[in-house]
């Protein structure tokens, strides 16, 4: 690799980077707006016009506040715990194709950081990650409530990675790889994978909240039961890093579905649309809708929060086992069945 | 008519005496014995003594193996099969005023032992006399220890070991003279041309003569015999010695020597060196026995000696003598067995210094103990003289010196088999002896059997001689040929 | 193929009966299913086998008479059940699923044609164990039976991993024949790792048998795992260890058997030391059982140490008779720790007196097992002896020898309590499942062991 | 595959076999060493992951998938030996409240 | 045409892993840096609704989670066995389909074994 493309590589790098994180902060913002808006109330309005300084201001705060690290925790890995989330959180992006590749002069530009062969399990692989930082944090912490906490984020997590294993075999038997990259420029124009798979892209959707911790199935941090579940004992940065990584996890769950069932950054009618934007603009364009179809994602997250109430624990579990594992094993078999007929 | 019937119907008579009831067992474990002497007989009254085999039976048992079901009796295997038959009936008979409790597993032992020693001195294939060798000691392992004295469970077990070590070795070196046939058979005579050489050989000679020295008991490995002896119940005792140490004396010479002459001829020295160690050694002991059935379990070892004796020295005469004593011993150490059985149920003691002047007050008694105490210190006209004269015959044409130490065991066994009569037998009675009540109909009737086949074989031993003869002869001369033959 | 498919069907089967409570179902539904498994493969006989599947399995002679054997011993021991697990827990027929799923991997050991299947068969066959062994939940022994069983099984597997990768990569495949072949066409230029890749499958082979000096997990699991499943591991999974390794070794390396040879020549005697000594101090009949087994486990090598056209029939003759013997020496110590609750041989003494019937096939059974002729166990030892003389490994067979010789005491230990140790005693209720099975054991012994002939020189 | 095979070639062989052996023989030491049960559970694990590491080198050098394909059944295997033998070591623990395999002596070896 | 992965395909994965690395120890460091700290001893115990600590968090807990973890482990490693499997789906055709359908059957037997013995309750 020359070493400008070492340097081009390391600019996206670092412009996805920032962009993950301040689409993070601005999520925090867009939450609170977005359950003042449900719930008829202003919301955060101080910070700046509309409040919208707002995620800076949260942002110092974080910066300036006492760092605690209790008695009884394991210092090593109360640290490592947080410092694990927001990781595994940042580097799942990088399979993710944002656009089609950008020509400038005789320069390539692919909008991804890497197109592996192996996207899909890198992601995998990466969101199984996730679940060490809040294990290893709620169990550092020394705290009953932490650890419970820890030990359901745990369980939910593993619990519903099975399930979201099996709903992408079915899209695996309909795009035949596990490039991220190849399965965007499959769905050209309109052949969204949604359309062919739509049980599957439904189970991925439930799976996604469920390995978010996002409500309805945010047990682990579940306020009225375990105070603050397994960040209970978590201040300062060390509790940013454990919120941002949620809202960062939501950002690449949003890009992965987006990419992997709703076309990612195609459109229709894109080739027209490329042609007349040129070589440089046209696949930015592609990046904007699918960052448009991201943030349609977000909301939907934002939205399920602030309407449906939060599952029982075994209610939980009873849905992750014992209705989705059912379910995308059929959509299997279905798929299977359908694609062998009509071949 | 071949000789499996003779192996099989012990087995089955075994089996059938299991379903009688303990008081009648003993009738009918009497009955198969006796009809297997009379089977026995019907062979000897068909058989033609040269040199072959007779009633042959060979069946293919595993053949992937080259083993064969292969059995047959010539001379020497009918004197064996002969001093079988006779001496299962008679320690049966001599059993009746026992009550063993559980009486039939004890009968069904005896004659499921008999088809083991029947096996032994009739098999014709290596695996089959394993076998049999083995089924002899496993009924008399448990004879002697379920029904015998204090110590029984130490000293079987003892017995059982030794036994045992020594016929696994033999197996190894079954197996490895199968190895080496021409034919990949366990035949008795594929064995004699394995063709080995003499290093070989003297390999072979050892696996094999461990067993049998064990089994004799050859000087050093006699010291499970005593205690064994003395544990067993009287019937265990008979068996044992009267029919149970010549397999290790068939074994030499059937299996032994014609087997490995090379590696015979190579130790023939030492063994003959060792037997006459053993007359030695336990004519001494015997000397100084209290006790009555330890001094005839001596006197056995040291009788032993001089028949192995013989028959290292490998001449005719030799074996022939072996032939000859190997019955005559049968018949006198039963007899001895026997006699010190109803002494000591009698008067529950076996000590010869509490006994004294029994001949007073049981006259039947004390003539036929006489009668078996010269047979054993072989008086002329009486058994044990023919076969000892032989044997001894036989060890002088090897070596002078070795027949002059052998023949002091006639003086031996002379000086202390009289004496213990005497101290038994004359004299005063004492308070002990005071109530010996003479013999029973069923002792008697076996002390007369005995005693006529004492005198019986004495006055007429050719009878004897007779049936062996070309069959020793013709061993004597293969092996003997084969030593020739390796000089060059 | 058919063989397979029915004990891998069977114990889900038993599973959805276990989960509709269908208890009495259960041992004649898997007998049936044995029975039917048994009668499949009997059928392959002589079928002139190729290897199926891509060349994974191959159910030829050696696999069927293989498969028999474990299916038989493992149809004994389930007859012995009866009532057995009632007593440790209500989940019953996850028991006889596991003993099946259990069998089933020892049917991948007898017939697998791959080093992959082997080592799915060992795992299958292991993993099962695994929980076997620690069936009895809250007695401890079972527990730390089971944790040291797995250790070890786990670290074993280990080595057998490795040795099989180091094959794959000098040799360039699985497949016994593509091993072979390697092996024969250039001798001269086999890669050092082949051969440590075959010292390190003698490793882990050796843990799995438990031969020495890998042996030392055997008689803590041994004792520590409930009779019934001891059974099971000493004989069909011995039985299946065995023909595992004689099948690899004989298939692929039996032209370098120079190299191996001496290190497993010593592994033999190094066992039979080791297992006969042990036991020899033990008061404990299972306990004995255990280095008993390990001292089996020695002879049994003498078939691969001795490689040759006849290893397969002695290793199958011995096994056989092992496995029966064995199968008495267990089922009569269920019954006898049942009456006295304890393993030790003082609860055999007397036992003649009160349970005749009983102490006569113990005693066939510790004949056999020490070797006397007339049983099973002596044919066994003689074809042992037999390969391994034809070997000119003369000083091998007297050490086993004196072995043999050295295993007539504990042996007879048994029998010396059971017929001259009196002891006032109740009567042991033998059931009469337990009677057709020891009685159909001895009775097996001995028509072996006067007529060897009926099983022996099928391979 | 061809430009895989010569990337993963440009390491010598010897230097994957010579990793793999140090990793296998740390989860040898691991096991052997250790007196923790779930510590011991891992240096299996880790033995079993250099026996893949290596199995998959030498797959790509011969060009033959059957090794992966291996290695596959190595890790199914594998989580099925995870699955019973956590179940043991929380079945000890329950009933000793220790997962020292120093308590497991109660059985002589 | 299958897509080629390269070692330094995954280059830029490192390269990402560096820069999370990076911003995550920097701002640690910041915070720790410019963050008050007035330590009490109260404050260092362990949160519980302020009422005395009893005893050590890290105590046994239901076996129902340890049920989960290692039921996810069997599972998802039988799912392992399908993903090259699905990718290649189309390749290996009807015979294919149907062998995996009889791994899918045996593994969803296994399934409703598990859940009708009520390893999944939650009571």
């Amino acid at each position: 690799m020359e070493l400008a493309d070492i340097a081009i590589k390391f600019g996206l790098i670092i412009v996805i980077f920032l962009i993950s994180l301040v689409i993070a902060m601005y999520s925090t913002y867009a939450e609170r707006k977005i359950a003042a808006f449900f719930q008829d109330r202003v919301g955060p309005n101080r910070a700046g016009p509309f409040g919208i300084l707002q995620p800076m201001a949260d942002g110092a705060k974080m910066f300036l506040k006492e760092e605690i690290i209790p008695a009884n925790a394991t210092g090593f890995l109360f640290i490592v715990g947080p410092s694990l989330a927001i990781m595994t959180a940042c580097i799942g992006s990088a399979v993710i194709p944002w656009g089609q590749s950008v020509t400038i002069g005789d320069r390539v530009i692919p909008l991804q950081v890497t197109d592996i062969n192996v996207g899909i399990l890198y992601i995998f692989g990466v969101v199984s990650l996730g679940v060490y930082g809040v294990m290893i944090g709620g169990w550092a912490s020394n705290n009953k409530y932490s650890l419970l906490g820890a030990i359901r984020a745990a369980s939910q997590n593993i619990s519903y990675e099975i399930s979201m294993g099996l709903s992408i075999i079915a899209l695996l038997m309909v795009t035949g790889t596990l490039s991220l990259g190849e399965i965007a420029q499959q769905q050209h124009g309109w052949h969204w994978n949604v359309l062919y798979q739509p049980l599957g892209f439904l189970l991925f959707i439930v799976c996604a909240f469920a390995e978010t911790n996002r409500t309805p199935f945010d047990l682990p941090e579940c306020e009225t039961e375990l105070v603050g579940g397994y960040h209970t004992e978590y201040s300062s940065m060390k509790l940013g890093f454990y919120l941002f990584a949620e809202y960062i996890n939501m950002f690449i769950s949003s890009a992965v579905m987006a990419t992997l069932y709703w076309g990612g950054y195609n459109y229709p009618g894109m080739d027209f649309m490329g042609n007349l934007l040129g070589p440089v603009w046209g696949p930015l364009f592609g990046t904007f809708v699918l960052f448009m179809k991201i943030f349609a994602f977000i909301f939907f997250f934002m939205w399920v929060r602030w309407t449906i109430p939060r599952f029982r624990y075994d209610q939980l579990m009873d849905l992750g086992w014992k209705v989705l594992i059912p379910l995308a094993i059929a959509n299997i078999v279905l798929t299977g069945i359908v694609i062998t007929l009509l071949k | 008519m071949t000789v499996s019937i003779l192996l099989f119907l012990p087995i089955l008579a075994a089996l059938l005496v299991l379903l009688f009831k303990n008081e009648t067992a003993k009738h009918a474990a009497l009955f198969f014995a006796v009809a297997e002497l009379g089977i026995a007989l019907y062979f000897l009254s068909g058989f033609v003594p040269d040199a072959s085999f007779q009633y042959v039976i060979d069946l293919p048992w595993i053949q992937d193996f080259g083993i064969y079901f292969n059995a047959g009796i010539d001379g020497i295997s009918m004197v064996m099969v002969l001093l079988t038959t006779i001496l299962v009936p008679l320690i049966i008979l001599s059993t009746y005023q026992h009550t063993y409790k559980n009486a039939r597993a004890f009968y069904a032992l005896i004659l499921f032992m008999q088809a083991g020693l029947l096996t032994v001195f009739t098999a014709l294939d290596g695996f089959l006399f394993y076998v049999g060798w083995e089924a002899a000691l496993i009924p008399i392992y448990f004879i002697c220890a379920l029904w015998g004295g204090q110590n029984r469970i130490r000293v079987t077990i003892k017995f059982f070991i030794y036994t045992f070590a020594g016929s696994l070795f033999m197996l190894v070196g079954i197996i490895y003279l199968y190895l080496q046939t021409p034919g990949k058979l366990y035949d008795l005579h594929e064995f004699y041309n394995a063709g080995l050489d003499a290093a070989h050989q003297s390999w072979v000679f050892w696996a094999f003569f461990l067993a049998f020295a064990i089994k004799m008991p050859l000087f050093p490995f006699h010291t499970w015999q005593p205690d064994t002896y003395t544990e067993a119940p009287a019937a265990g005792t008979m068996l044992l010695s009267g029919i149970m140490l010549k397999m290790g004396i068939y074994g030499v010479i059937r299996w032994l020597i014609p087997n490995a002459p090379l590696g015979f001829l190579q130790w023939q020295n030492l063994a003959i060196i060792l037997s006459t160690i053993g007359i030695i050694y336990a004519s001494l002991i015997a000397f100084n026995q209290k006790d009555g059935k330890r001094l005839v379990a001596y006197s056995s070892i040291a009788h032993v000696g001089l028949i192995s004796a013989g028959i290292f020295a490998w001449s005719v005469q030799g074996v022939q003598g072996a032939m000859i004593q190997m019955l005559s011993h049968g018949i006198n150490v039963v007899g001895m067995f026997f006699i010190w059985d109803i002494i000591s149920r009698r008067l529950n003691t076996r000590e010869i210094s509490q006994l004294g002047g029994i001949a007073k007050v049981a006259p039947n008694f004390s003539i036929a103990f006489l009668i078996i105490v010269l047979g054993t210190v072989a008086l002329p006209l009486t058994n044990g003289f023919v076969g000892e004269f032989l044997l001894l015959k036989g060890v002088f044409s090897y070596n002078i010196w070795f027949a002059a130490v052998a023949g002091l065991t006639i003086i031996f066994g002379a000086v202390y088999m009289l004496r213990m009569y005497k101290n038994v037998m004359q004299g005063e009675t004492n308070q002990l002896t005071a109530i010996f009540a003479d013999i029973t109909a069923s002792e008697k009737l076996v002390l007369g059997i005995i005693c006529v086949l004492i005198i019986g074989i004495g006055v007429y031993p050719q009878a004897i001689l007779h049936i062996s003869e070309a069959s020793v002869v013709k061993l004597v001369r293969s092996v003997n040929q084969n030593f020739a033959n390796s000089k060059f | 193929m058919t063989t397979l498919i029915i004990i891998s069907v069977l114990p889900i089967v038993l599973l959805y009966l276990g989960l509709y409570k269908a208890q009495k179902a259960l041992l004649p539904v898997t007998l049936i299913g044995l029975l039917a498994a048994l009668v499949t493969a009997v059928m392959q006989w002589n079928s002139n086998a190729q290897p199926i599947y891509h060349g994974m399995m191959l159910f030829n002679n050696f696999s069927v008479a293989f498969s028999v054997v474990s299916i038989i011993s493992t149809m004994l021991i389930l007859l012995l059940s009866k009532g057995y697990f009632e007593k440790i827990s209500k989940h019953v027929a996850e028991y006889y699923a596991i003993i099946l799923f259990s069998l089933a991997g020892i049917i991948v050991m007898v017939s697998y044609h791959n080093l992959t299947m082997l080592f799915i068969g060992i795992e299958i066959m292991s993993v099962s164990l695994y929980i076997l062994a620690g069936i009895r939940k809250n007695d401890f022994a079972s527990n730390e039976a089971a944790l040291k069983y797995f250790l070890m099984g786990a670290f074993s597997t280990g080595f057998l991993l490795f040795g099989i990768t180091l094959i794959y990569g000098s040799a360039g495949s699985f497949d016994l024949d593509a091993i072979r072949d390697f092996v024969v066409t250039y001798p001269r230029n086999i890669d050092p790792i082949f051969y440590i890749g075959v010292l390190l499958i003698i490793v882990g082979l050796c843990f799995k048998v438990g031969a020495a000096p890998f042996h030392f997990w055997t008689p803590d699991v041994y004792e520590g795992a409930p009779s019934l499943i001891t059974a099971f591991m000493s004989t069909v999974v011995k039985t299946a260890g065995f023909a595992a390794f004689l099948r690899l070794f004989s298939a692929c390396f039996i032209t370098i058997a120079d190299f191996w040879t001496p290190v497993l020549l010593a592994v033999t005697v190094l066992t039979l030391f080791i297992g006969n000594i042990t036991a020899l101090y033990q008061q404990n009949f299972k306990r004995m059982l255990a280095f008993s087994s390990i001292s089996h486990a020695g002879y049994l090598l003498f078939a691969i140490v001795a490689l040759g056209a006849a290893s397969a029939n002695s290793v199958f003759v011995y096994a056989t008779a092992y496995s029966i013997a064995s199968i008495i020496a267990f089922g009569a110590l269920i019954l006898v720790r049942q009456q006295t609750g304890s393993d030790n041989f003082e609860g055999f003494n007397g036992l003649a007196k009160s349970n005749p019937f009983l102490a006569f096939v113990i005693t066939i059974s510790m004949l056999s097992l020490a070797g006397i002729p007339l049983t099973a166990g002596f044919i066994g030892k003689f074809y042992m002896f037999s390969g391994a003389l034809s070997q000119y490994k003369v000083w091998l067979v007297i050490i086993a020898v004196v072995n043999a010789i050295i295993s007539i005491f504990y042996y007879f230990r048994v029998i010396i309590a059971m017929y001259f140790r009196d002891e006032e005693r109740a009567v042991v209720i033998v059931p009469a499942y337990y009677k057709f099975v020891l009685g159909f054991s001895a009775l097996a012994t001995i028509i072996i062991g006067i007529y060897p002939s009926f099983i022996s020189g099928l391979i | 595959m061809g430009s895989l095979t010569n990337t993963i070639q440009a390491v010598p062989l010897n230097h994957y076999i010579l990793l793999s052996t140090i990793i296998f023989s740390i989860g040898v030491m691991g096991v052997l060493l250790r007196r923790n049960a779930i510590v011991i559970f891992m240096s299996v694990e880790l033995m079993l992951n250099s026996v893949n590491l290596l199995l998959t080198a030498f797959s790509v050098y011969r060009g033959d998938a059957s090794g992966q394909v291996f290695v596959f059944f190595i890790m199914a295997l594998a989580a099925a030996e995870v699955a019973v033998g956590l179940a043991i070591i929380v079945m000890i623990y329950r009933n000793t409240n220790s997962i020292d395999i120093n308590v497991l002596n109660r059985l002589k070896w | 045409m299958e897509l080629q992965s390269l070692p330094v395909n995954y280059l830029p994965i490192i390269f990402q892993m560096l820069v999370a690395l990076g911003f995550v120890i920097t701002t640690m460091f910041v915070t720790h840096k410019i963050g008050p700290k007035r330590v009490t001893g109260d404050k260092l115990t362990p949160f519980e609704s302020g009422i005395e600590v009893i005893g050590n968090a890290r105590t046994p807990m239901s076996i129902k989670y340890f049920l989960v973890a290692i039921l996810f482990v069997l599972f998802d490693v039988e799912v392992i066995f399908m993903y090259p499997w699905a990718v290649n789906f189309r390749d290996l055709g009807k015979d294919g389909m149907i062998e995996m359908f009889i791994f899918i059957g045996t593994l969803l037997l296994g399934f409703i074994y598990i859940i009708k013995k009520g390893a999944l309750d939650w009571d």
